[in-house]
């Protein structure tokens, strides 16, 4: 906390940091959430940090995850991973994880994606657990120890107590922030911020890189944009196509022409995948990746901005 | 009505089983016939609806954007939630979770989905194939097919496969429950939705019988034989009562043609 | 479903109605939800409707009511009520309903405001129940037989169980809506209409009246306005000036000079109240009752519309 | 220092026990004392910590606008979702429910409330008042006290009265739950917060003790006996550690006289 020269107080605490330094809050074997949809608005600055970083055993925690997993998992940064999905949409599966998955090298823990949101809100709200009714005869309640059958103690119909979430840390990548970490969306969002959102709520510390740094003055005229507060915001970091490969609505498409001439060619084997991230990740800065996969064309891939 | 392609076809047998006020949902699935299957014969089905018999039916597009304006779409969108859909016109957008429309107080009364295997009870498995060597083939999870099954009024299976592979005797990973023990065996389990109805595929389409909660060929598509679904079925199929896939109607395949589909899909494949 | 006579096929259904045929579509002895905030955004034209109709046995379930459990229990419609607040803010208790639940002629059963919004949660999710962890050692819990403890199935944590809202009619004022029943409310709302959407979504019945009705393809061009689709709303009608003597956002504020000069004293007394009802709601439409209370005087008190 | 009112005493009192990072919630109360003790004391303690020593403290004013520019406000607002308020800068408005703070999970540190009755371990009544011959008072109803309670990590209780009506030996309904049994008492319950950590009067602030969880005097305003809160008690309450409420400083005065309270409202006593 900043002391103010001229009146001898203490001024109000700055969160904006570089991106390595927001990256170092993010401890190994911690249980961790990436917000976005496997190929829309995912932290992947952030994500590439952590790779540069040689983060370890991370246990990711989420609801339809993506890239940002295949990419961790390749980088051997991930121990476990429960969650609904992981695969790439339109790109097909995830060839990384998939990989990993079945030679046992990551433990995957699967949960239906309804249950899987149900239990980030159990963890804004500070439940121990979620009660849900749609996991009756499947493998997914009857291989999973965690998960513990139970009747309503109201009128006994069937649940399963399913465990909250429980993520120590969440990372997200948002439209813009102020240096205080208030972090603002427009006020039209697609389903994937809004679940975002219900992930930071959930979280201990909350890590969030944005596209633009705004005035606090534009946030004070516009209140109804701030969608974290700044009291939830652990640290904030500027990181302009930051979601690259995926897309920010608002901002920019998914890079087709990445995924298919780099990341995927890239993806087919771990040698290969590893002389991709020695080439474009580690060892590189942010600005640097982006030079390497053609920021220049990226910037004509700009459509338009929700919030100047 | 000559040249009526199987899609079309299927199109509009779906369409005949929605009702006038049905909510139906289907997610975005990509790539070649698992879009056709997954996303833009559902698509079509609702929309041809709409059109005809069914004017109160909502559409959840990829699950979240209420009846979009199709005209306006041009292609189907290539994932679940692209960004060109902000200017695509619609009457509502879910945005939150649960949002708007809850699953799980069965505001959805008709679903759409896909599995990579399926069993004679009508459970799917989105999550692994197990091979005989111990080893197993990882798949994408259990995505939202859980909640499909267990909330949704009913269920419409879209398979783009039918052999022995996706059609067995036990899923190797049950992500959603159908029909085993039969409508007694879903009472028990105390969940609003009432599971598979239809299973669609490229040979027929196939439902379940009330007391046992075994699936049954009640449709055959033409040029393909009973034996031949037989065949590719791997359990023992009852084809006892099969008809073959009824035709479109002439005011339905122009409605189709001329209003759902003019980009002409359902004839020549949804472009990859 | 109104058949087209062109085509000769059914068009879609018209869910705009008259004022009086929705407040048919709530039935005597049903459990029922009424939208807003104690003295903001209460659908007080249908509740006016309701005591024209001699509406009786009603079950209010709520969060925070005020002036509409006033009016109604007033006139011998409201058998119990399950909230956490009856009052009329600024304006203070609210004076029929405390007669009402003094004399024992209401029953009053108590939630904490957490609680009673998360019994519409379960609603809008179609659980039995909502587990709560802070009741624990109050007298809501304990006065109140159809809450039960019970232990997490994980942890063991105390929890109570408690009963979802259940309420088989939601009736809620809202800015605008179509007539297939799409409703819209601004993007900018205020907390209390963001409860009146989880309310909606736990209702088996939906009945909205709106200040405004606007073309359906207004709503197709502005679909991020919708926050309550077509499928869910049961009826709408059309009432301007519909949450009188409330607040709505964007329309008009609360109308103290009425609150002051004429409610509070007619609250006074039972008998005085019952002369206020028939002078300005008995036998008379809704129309008439805001010439009585003066509709020109209400018209300049307009600042702005959020939805034109 | 001279003329420093009560109001101004208890604002500063109450700004020394906030922290740097404090988030504070606050209801919005009507009506002279209630409104000056429900709100107006707390709002005006808060805003003068961030001037002072915590410029991170978060204020949720009216539990739902995050630190609201005072200076635009002008007067209090009359209701808890004044319409006026669409147009106070502010830094983030709460529109849903759990919404962008979740109470649930302790977001809040710190808490204000108001009650009809409280009693010796700090349990408070905001339901019904029982009279000796079986009728009641009816009040509001349990609003949000009893989560403030259970959720925040402290709960200041804001009292405008200080008699033997309001602070009794066990009040007729709890609403809320404070320290039976003292701190082991509240680990039982398995709840996040922490209950009320200090009672603020118009006699004095009073606290408790750790193990009985029994209220006790800390401080006595200036021109009030210890005998007088004494008698003014309905339970037995332990007086011997009282101090006189402290004196702001100079610097604490001027902050909140000239930047938090430029309208003398913690002088002159808030405008109906």
């Amino acid at each position: 906390m900043a002391t103010a020269a001229r009146t001898g107080r203490p001024s109000r605490t700055v969160k904006l940091v570089a991106l390595e330094d927001l990256a170092a809050r993010v401890p190994d074997g911690c249980r961790i959430a990436f917000g976005g949809f496997p190929m829309f608005g995912k932290p992947m600055a952030a994500v590439r940090e952590l790779v540069r970083r040689g983060s370890r055993e991370l246990v990711v925690v989420g609801t339809s995850n993506g890239i940002e997993v295949d990419v961790l998992v390749a980088a051997g940064a991930v121990r476990r991973i429960e969650t609904a999905y992981v695969g790439l949409e339109e790109f097909g599966l995830a060839p990384n994880y998939r990989r990993a998955a079945e030679a046992g090298a990551v433990e995957v823990v699967d949960y239906s994606e309804g249950v899987a949101f149900d239990r980030f809100r159990a963890g804004q709200e500070g439940l121990t657990f979620v009660p849900v009714a749609q996991l009756v005869g499947t493998d997914i309640a009857a291989r999973n120890p965690e998960i513990v059958p139970f009747p309503c103690p109201l009128t006994g119909r069937p649940y399963h107590a399913v465990p909250a979430a429980n993520v120590e840390v969440a990372v997200i990548h948002a439209p813009a922030a102020d240096e205080f970490g208030n972090i603002l969306y427009p006020q039209s969002r697609m389903l994937p911020q809004g679940l975002d959102l219900t992930m930071a709520c959930a979280a201990d510390v909350v890590l969030v890189t944005v596209e633009r740094v705004v005035d606090s003055n534009f946030v004070l005229r516009n209140p109804q944009l701030t969608q974290i507060p700044a009291f939830r915001t652990t640290l904030v970091a500027h990181a302009p196509w930051g979601a690259h490969p995926t897309a920010l609505p608002g901002f920019y498409e998914v890079d087709d022409e990445f995924m298919r001439d780099t990341y995927l060619p890239a993806a087919t084997g771990a040698d290969s995948f590893d002389g991709f991230l020695d080439d474009h990740v580690r060892g590189a800065t942010h600005e640097a990746y982006l030079e390497t996969v053609g920021a220049a064309r990226l910037f004509h891939r700009e459509r338009w901005a929700v919030i100047a | 009505m000559s040249e009526v392609s199987l899609h079309e076809r299927l199109a509009v047998l779906v369409a005949r089983t929605l009702r006038a006020d049905d909510v139906g949902f289907t997610g975005l699935t990509t790539g070649g016939p698992t879009a056709m299957f997954g996303t833009y014969i559902p698509v079509a089905a609702m929309q041809l609806a709409r059109l005809t018999h069914a004017p109160d039916l909502t559409l959840f597009m990829a699950g979240w954007c209420h009846n979009p304006s199709l005209r306006d779409l041009g292609a189907l969108p290539r994932s679940e939630f692209p960004l060109s859909w902000y200017d695509v016109p619609s009457e509502a957008r879910k945005d939150t979770w649960p949002g708007i429309h809850s699953m799980y107080r069965s505001d959805v009364t008709v679903g759409f989905c896909s599995a990579a295997q399926i069993d004679r009870v009508g459970s799917v498995n989105t999550v692994r194939i197990d091979r005989p060597d111990g080893s197993h083939v990882r798949l994408v999870g259990p995505v939202m097919v859980t909640e499909h099954m267990a909330f949704y009024g009913r269920e419409i299976v879209m398979m783009p496969r039918h052999d022995r592979r996706t059609f067995v005797e036990r899923v190797d990973y049950v992500s959603a429950v159908g029909h085993p023990g039969g409508k007694a065996g879903r009472a028990e389990m105390q969940v609003p939705g009432s599971g598979p109805a239809l299973v669609v595929t490229p040979l027929g389409v196939l439902d379940f019988d009330d007391v046992t909660g075994v699936m049954r060929l009640r449709y055959v598509h033409p040029g393909v034989s009973v034996e031949r679904v037989r065949e590719e079925t791997g359990f023992d199929l009852d084809c006892a009562a099969a008809l073959p896939t009824p035709d479109p109607t002439a005011d339905e395949l122009a409605v189709l043609r001329e209003q759902v589909d003019p980009q002409g899909f359902l004839r020549a494949g949804v472009p990859a």
